[in-house]
């Protein structure tokens, strides 16, 4: 498992960029993440708003909500999250929301 | 090499059929990561177990799609494989291709890749097999340089794909690679941003014998056919009669037994006859599809997972199938409507249909219901009355 | 840089041979010359000659310029791949066929594949490139080709064999529709590792990922408890989740199933049916699985009627024939139990001793 | 006094005509003399006639005491009666067949029911002694056998036709595998009486009795709630709870099935499918039911080859077309979507116009 | 009757076929509860609905089974059927009686009940139609008095039945009379004390025409074939030509096709032929069955109730049958426990082997799994490995 | 709905004897019930032990047990309960144990 520098303690994230424990998360480290792991420099109420959503549908229910669920819930059309999170609402937006990692087909 | 690092492999570099082992080795003189992998197969040959982590998940910007991230679990012994991401690159209608293009490829996936590619995926995809997660993103920009695109994976539509059909195949009842043409344009948003419940596919085969089997691997099957007679043409009968059995091979293997041959003509009742194929295939010469084509669409056909393999099934018997296509994509906007609104997480269509029931799909996609949907009718007693009594 | 999106595949009417662009769908009718050659009149009189070759599908880039270099000498730089990863070139000049046929052979490329012979075996990753795999996939295909490989520049069988093979349950492919399919399957239980569980994985979506319903929660600790006794290791629970594998080196190994078709024609498409449950993985060439699928084709080869496929044919006699033709012993597993098993059962004091 | 228990029915060895007695085991063939006279040879060369009388199956005392006259009189005081509930006079004389015949028709009594003769319809309770009819049974027999009386006494049928009717969905007899089932059914959700069933109904029995898992408990109510959309009608938690009756005078009513089977022969045994969702229920006479009965009865004869029967024919001519033969329309009930409803649909593009 | 109180069912009286009117007519002149009956049913036509009460639970001492209890929902209207339960009365092996037994059984019941009868109840059972609660038990023990015991009813062991067998058809493979006697009588505690999760039903059948329907709706199924050759008298095949079509009437429809006929002689393969049944049915004087006979043993058919209904499928293919039946007996008695052991309330035998997997159910009755079972092999990769790695 | 006199007040039970509303049973009604209903006189221990399991099941599942379970869970073969209650545990002693009527296929 390869380890971030994050404020001078070596955080955990598995080859994707995803932090090992997401009981860790926090905003702060969500902003860390999105620097340099998703290059996004500055996350604007947009992000941080569908970062919220994420996180706490996660920790509801136990699972990433459906992409069609996040365009409802959030008003966001798909390609709009894409233009928040270029590498989508998958690898982007749930890795910056401290979520574990997407499974199943790809 | 005198003494092989790949004893095992090596072995099937021998023996008449064109050997992967020969190209792996082929790759691996230019490239350290196709190195890497012929070692890791072979101490998988060794082990009797593969080699990679599970998942991985990584792309290029914009796109949810295209890249299937996978990382050696024996990264230590074979870092040259410590990633080996596959890119699916979303082929040409039909697999044609000019050697140009082909070798444009090649060039990019020597820059950037293994060296190793598969022509093709099982869903039609060329799969350029293995690079660095620090290379997708360049690769797949030299990749649209030359014109190419990515092709689908995860929870989207996937790269839908179709037969030969009229380019080189005289029973196609309509034009198989423009539709696939239209269908891929249309949905490129849905293929490269996953938003569905699941992966869904379209396959096209413009005839019944389904030579892209549409009907086992898609959740939504187009295959070609026809009304009305079959043409004849007696001379070529005759002439098909003296290097064949007709009443054998043709007219006693027709399964509704709609044929006759009387040594002089072939006689087709047409209005039994399902339109199968097997004697138009057996003489290609001397019968040819009625006159008025065009498609019957199928849906929910899948792979095991989770409830078990499905066939696609019936709900438009006949639907015309001329440029641009306006009906056939509106039937399948209605069907994604349906499925991303009723199907769970992981549930193929043909699994909603299942659960909730063929009627309640026809209803949502606006179809009738019809014999020709069915193989016989229901033998359970269990029917709702909805329209009230 | 603004990456550039959505444009889509090259279009396919720039990736067309003149003789074929000039006659589109109008073709007439063909012929098939030979094993591996095709002929194409169009109603212009225009013949279109195809030679198709197998191919191994795992390509070096080396490779396919060779299959360039071959396809700009004689067909015009033109080429295209089967929907079966066999190579096609398309030859508009007749007398080019000959000249490429024997630079073909002279290459050692198979030529065949066409009509009734067995053509490729579409096949997956396996240890290649997959992490669900229960077996190989280019490896067996190899070595059940290479045991095969007059049937595949020769018309000696009664009719279409479609072999295909899936390295696990995900089944990539047609494998559940083929006349015979060679299929990976586990026979473990998966291994928790209730660390990755907790931290890794969607666990309402493990729990509904499982078919048999054998997955249960564990809150307590925050994980899962499988039902040993309910778990068929289809591995989709891994796919969900990586704390949950199932590959290993004595469980994992291959099945045969037989009697899929996909065309249309006659009986229409069926699904290939259990008839080994299992056989080890025995690198480097499978010995035992390339003996069963020789033996399957033979024993069709010899008792079925011309035009009849595997299927058809097991259908006409019974399967209840075939195990005892084929001398395949019968196991406990073929017998259906998944939801459909009732369809599978005979309902009939009808059938063959 | 201590009631005598378990002693099983009358032993049949007292209740054979000694011809049966004699030649028991020992019957050699059998010849159909004419509609509803039977001839059986043994190997001792004795023969005896049989002849099948149709029956109402409901039958007073004095009308069994008639029968045992007739028995009397013709056959040494022995009779006995078919799986199909029709009555059969044993004669092992032949002189006493042409009288026996005689005083049956001056009776006015049908002989018949052998061979290619629609014979008499097993049937059930309906309003005289059951629950949970949805129809009447013996209403709509009378009705359809007057209709049908022609085919009782002639063999003008291509092969057996077997018309069964059940007045609910329990289906008492084998109307699942008739040739023609005449089914009752209900097409309104269950009334529920709150009080009913708090107070006499095991309310997890009820739940579990739901196919479609239409109702749920109601703890704060002590009763249940019916999802009224997910209930198809049933009846199965009336028959656990009397406080959820489904019968309704409008909502009641017969649905048609047809192409089942039950005897090896051939294609084997079959269910019978839904071909006509509901009729109405019309009594005395059910003129709808019995046209719809009748006109397939006509169909299949018209249509049909020697010894087929009707689901052998519509197998043969394919579903799609008998819609078309018979002039019955579609109706989107027939397309199942129960549990095995993916093996019911038409999952290959060979079909019929 | 001037103005009859009928007129719904007084038109079923007309029409030649027998009218359960008029023998409810009959009844009603002796018997106050048949016009009760009469009126009640008369009722239910003009209403459209049956007039019963919800269920009902009585019966004889020391019995739970046999008494189906039946209460008017308008008594008022009808207070000779406020109460009309009916008695199931097992019936004599084959149907088959002297009039005097006859006779006997309408005595006890002109003494104790409406004077109406089916002969007989879909399960073979005599059903006395109709008494009032206090009757019962009088009238049992009349029954008992003249030897006919009650049936059964409940979850418990339904009465078996069997077809008229080798007491008057030339087809039967072993006695399937004697057979019914034995399991009749075996299973007395079984038929009159209901024990079990649900009803069980066993019929006999003693060739594959299966004249009681014992393959679609007995729980196990009993049904006559043999091994070996058909027995073929060629002299009467000949015969037989005479008066019938041999090629399209016997031999094309044969459905392994393993016949063949050249105009003078019948040839069948046997080894090929799954005795169907057909050519002997159509030839009973040419063709015998093979001289090894037995039965082949089927579970689990059914109505639809709750899973829907089943067919029985084969789990025997062959059984000698001979008394004392000792195997037959044995196996009834591990299916009984099996299912027993496993089946929740109201659950057929054949839908618990579906939820729980037919290995299982073989398994425990100690049978090894065979070909003959299946029609065809599994078509999902869901299977278990049980015996270990 | 037939009434029977019990010590005095009209106690409704249904055509087959069953008492109308389960909540009324207590073991002085089970004696009246047995007696008037079932014509057992004198409920021996047996008879209790029976009644007892049956009106406790009942209360803790909502159901009646399966006879199978009754039978191991009591120790009386069914032959004996028959003896206990000729009309048989539905019929006799789910009666007498204040049960509703077993409802389902007769
Ligand atoms: C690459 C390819 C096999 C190949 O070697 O050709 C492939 C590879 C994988 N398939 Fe597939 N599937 C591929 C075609 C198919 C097909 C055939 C088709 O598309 O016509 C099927 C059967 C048809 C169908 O979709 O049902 C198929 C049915 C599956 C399934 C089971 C889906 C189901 O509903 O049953 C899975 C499992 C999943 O989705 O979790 C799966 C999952 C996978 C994954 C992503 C493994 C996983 O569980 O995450 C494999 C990645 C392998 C890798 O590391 O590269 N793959 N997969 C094929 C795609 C290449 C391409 O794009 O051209
Ligand atoms: C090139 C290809 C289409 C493509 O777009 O790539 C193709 C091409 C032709 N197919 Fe096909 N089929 C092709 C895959 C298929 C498939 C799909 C598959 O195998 O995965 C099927 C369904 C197989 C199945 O049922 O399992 C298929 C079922 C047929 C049939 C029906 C055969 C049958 O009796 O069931 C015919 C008719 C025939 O050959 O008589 C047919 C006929 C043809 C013809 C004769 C059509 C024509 O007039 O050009 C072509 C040459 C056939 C030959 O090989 O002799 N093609 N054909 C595919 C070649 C695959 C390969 O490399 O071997
Ligand atoms: C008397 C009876 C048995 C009994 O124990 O009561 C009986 C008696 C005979 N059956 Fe049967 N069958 C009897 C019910 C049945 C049933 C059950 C049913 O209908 O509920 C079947 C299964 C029907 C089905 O498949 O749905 C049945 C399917 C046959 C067959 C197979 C017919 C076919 O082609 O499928 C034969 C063979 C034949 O007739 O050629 C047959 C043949 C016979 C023979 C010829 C046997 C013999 O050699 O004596 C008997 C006279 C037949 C006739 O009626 O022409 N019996 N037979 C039953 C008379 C019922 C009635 O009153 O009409
Ligand atoms: C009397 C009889 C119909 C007739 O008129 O002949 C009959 C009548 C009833 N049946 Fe039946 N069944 C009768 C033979 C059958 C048969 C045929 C057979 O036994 O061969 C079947 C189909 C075979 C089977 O068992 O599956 C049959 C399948 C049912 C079912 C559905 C069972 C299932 O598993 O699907 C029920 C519903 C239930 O058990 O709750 C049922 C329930 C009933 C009940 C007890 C109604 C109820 O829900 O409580 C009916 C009582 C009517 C009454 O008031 O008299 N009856 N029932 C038959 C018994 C007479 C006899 O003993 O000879
Ligand atoms: S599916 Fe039909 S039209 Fe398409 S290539 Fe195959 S045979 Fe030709
Ligand atoms: S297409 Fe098939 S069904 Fe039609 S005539 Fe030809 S063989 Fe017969
Ligand atoms: S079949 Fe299974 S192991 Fe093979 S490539 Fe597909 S998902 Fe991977
Ligand atoms: S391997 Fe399959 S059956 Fe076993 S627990 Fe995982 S999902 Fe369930
Ligand atoms: S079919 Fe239904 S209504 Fe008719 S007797 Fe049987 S249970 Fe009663
Ligand atoms: S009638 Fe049937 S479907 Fe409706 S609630 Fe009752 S049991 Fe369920
Ligand atoms: S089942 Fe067979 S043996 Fe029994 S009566 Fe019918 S034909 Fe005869
Ligand atoms: S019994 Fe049936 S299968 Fe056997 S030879 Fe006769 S017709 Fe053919």
């Amino acid at each position: 498992m390869p380890f971030l520098d994050y404020k001078g303690t070596q955080l955990e994230v598995d080859e994707d960029g995803f932090i090992a424990d997401p009981a860790l998360w926090n905003e702060d480290l969500a902003k860390f993440i999105a620097e340099t792991q998703e290059d996004i420099k500055d996350l604007t109420p947009d992000h941080w708003k569908l970062i919220y959503y994420l996180s706490k549908y996660y920790k509801d229910f136990g699972i990433a909500p459906m992409i069609r669920k996040v365009c409802k819930d959030t008003g966001f059309e798909l390609k709009y999250i894409y233009e928040l999170f270029p590498s989508g609402p998958a690898k982007g937006a749930c890795k910056v929301a401290g979520l574990p990692k997407p499974t199943g087909c790809v | 090499m005198a003494n092989s690092e790949t004893p095992l492999l090596d072995d099937l570099e021998k023996g008449p059929w064109p050997s992967f082992v020969k190209d792996m080795k082929q790759a691996a003189v230019k490239k350290e990561s196709a190195r890497a992998l012929l070692g890791q197969l072979e101490q998988s040959f060794v082990d009797n177990i593969g080699h990679w982590k599970h998942g991985g998940i990584v792309g290029v910007k914009g796109y949810g799609a295209g890249v299937i991230g996978r990382y050696s679990d024996i990264p230590d012994k074979f870092p040259g494989v410590e990633h080996f991401h596959t890119m699916r690159v979303n082929m040409p209608a039909g697999w044609f291709y000019t050697t140009k293009a082909l070798r444009a490829v090649c060039d990019v996936w020597d820059k950037h890749g293994s060296g190793l590619t598969n022509f093709h995926g099982a869903t039609g995809d060329i799969i350029l097999l293995g690079t660095s997660t620090d290379h997708l993103q360049p690769c797949f920009d030299d990749l649209a340089e030359i014109g190419f695109d990515l092709g689908g994976s995860g929870s989207a539509m996937r790269t839908p794909s179709a037969c030969v059909g009229p380019a080189r195949c005289e029973w196609a009842c309509f034009d198989s690679l423009n539709l696939l043409r239209t269908v891929t344009r249309t949905f490129q948003g849905q293929m490269h941003r996953p938003m569905f419940p699941y992966k869904i596919k379209i396959k096209i085969s413009a005839c019944p014998n389904d030579c892209v089997a549409s009907i086992a691997r898609a959740d939504i099957s187009v295959i070609g056919t026809w009304r009305g007679n079959i043409q004849i043409d007696q001379t070529e009968v005759l002439a098909c009669a003296k290097t064949m059995n007709i009443q054998t091979e043709v007219v006693d293997l027709c399964p509704t037994k709609c044929m006759s041959w009387d040594g002089k003509a072939l006689t087709i009742d047409d209005k039994e006859c399902n339109r199968c194929m097997h004697c138009i295939n057996l003489m290609p010469k001397a019968l040819r599809q009625a006159k008025e084509r065009g498609a019957t669409i199928l849906v929910g056909s899948k792979a095991p997972i989770v409830h078990g393999a499905l066939l696609s099934s019936v709900v438009i018997p006949f639907m015309k199938m001329d440029p641009p296509y306006d009906e056939f994509i509106e039937f399948v906007n209605k069907t994604f409507e349906y499925w991303d609104e009723n199907g769970k997480m992981r549930e193929r269509l043909g699994e909603l249909i299942n659960r909730l029931g063929m009627g309640k799909f026809l209803k949502a996609v606006g179809l009738k219901p019809l014999p020709q949907m069915i193989k016989r009718p229901r033998a359970n007693p269990y029917y709702f009355w909805r329209e009230g009594i | 840089m603004a990456t550039r999106t959505d444009f889509g595949p090259p279009d396919y009417e720039t990736m067309l041979p003149p003789i074929i662009k000039k006659n589109y769908g109008m073709w007439k009718y063909h012929e098939r010359v030979k094993p591996g050659l095709l002929k194409h009149v169009a109603e212009s009189g225009d013949e279109l000659y195809t030679i198709r070759v197998g191919s191994a599908r795992l390509l070096s880039t080396d490779h396919v310029r060779e299959i360039c270099d071959v396809a700009e000498k004689f067909c015009g730089g033109y080429v295209r791949f089967t929907s079966r990863h066999n190579i096609e070139f398309l030859v508009s000049e007749k007398k080019n066929v000959d000249p490429l046929i024997a630079d073909l052979n002279k290459r050692g490329w198979p030529i065949g594949g066409t009509g009734h012979s067995i053509t490729n075996i579409v096949h997956t990753q396996g240890w290649i490139h997959c992490h669900t795999p229960a077996t190989d996939a280019s490896g067996i295909v190899k070595a059940v080709m290479d045991e095969l490989y007059d049937y595949f520049g020769s018309w000696k069988l009664p009719g279409y064999c479609r072999i295909s093979l899936a390295c696990c349950l995900n089944m990539c492919g047609a494998v559940h529709c083929s006349d015979i399919a060679i299929l990976g399957i586990h026979r473990t239980v998966p291994k928790l590792n209730h660390e990755i569980i907790r931290t890794k994985c969607e666990i309402p979506n493990v729990i509904a990922a499982c078919p048999t319903g054998a997955i249960r929660p564990d809150p307590a600790n925050k994980s899962v408890i499988v039902n040993e006794d309910r778990c068929m290791y289809c591995g989709n629970c891994y796919t969900m989740c990586p704390g949950m594998p199932v590959a290993d080196p004595v469980g994992g190994g291959v099945s045969i199933w037989v009697g899929g078709k996909v065309s249309n024609t006659r009986s229409g498409p069926a699904f290939s049916r259990l008839v080994i449950p299992f056989l080890p993985n025995t690198p480097p060439r499978w010995p035992e699985t390339v003996a069963a699928v020789k033996n399957i084709v033979e024993v069709w080869a010899k008792h079925a009627r011309k035009h009849e496929r595997m299927g058809e044919w097991i259908e006409r006699i019974g399967w209840e024939r075939f195990f005892e033709i084929a001398g395949i012993p019968f196991a406990e597993q073929i017998i259906d139990d998944f939801t459909l098993a009732s369809e599978t059962y005979r309902t009939t004091a009808a059938f063959k001793w």
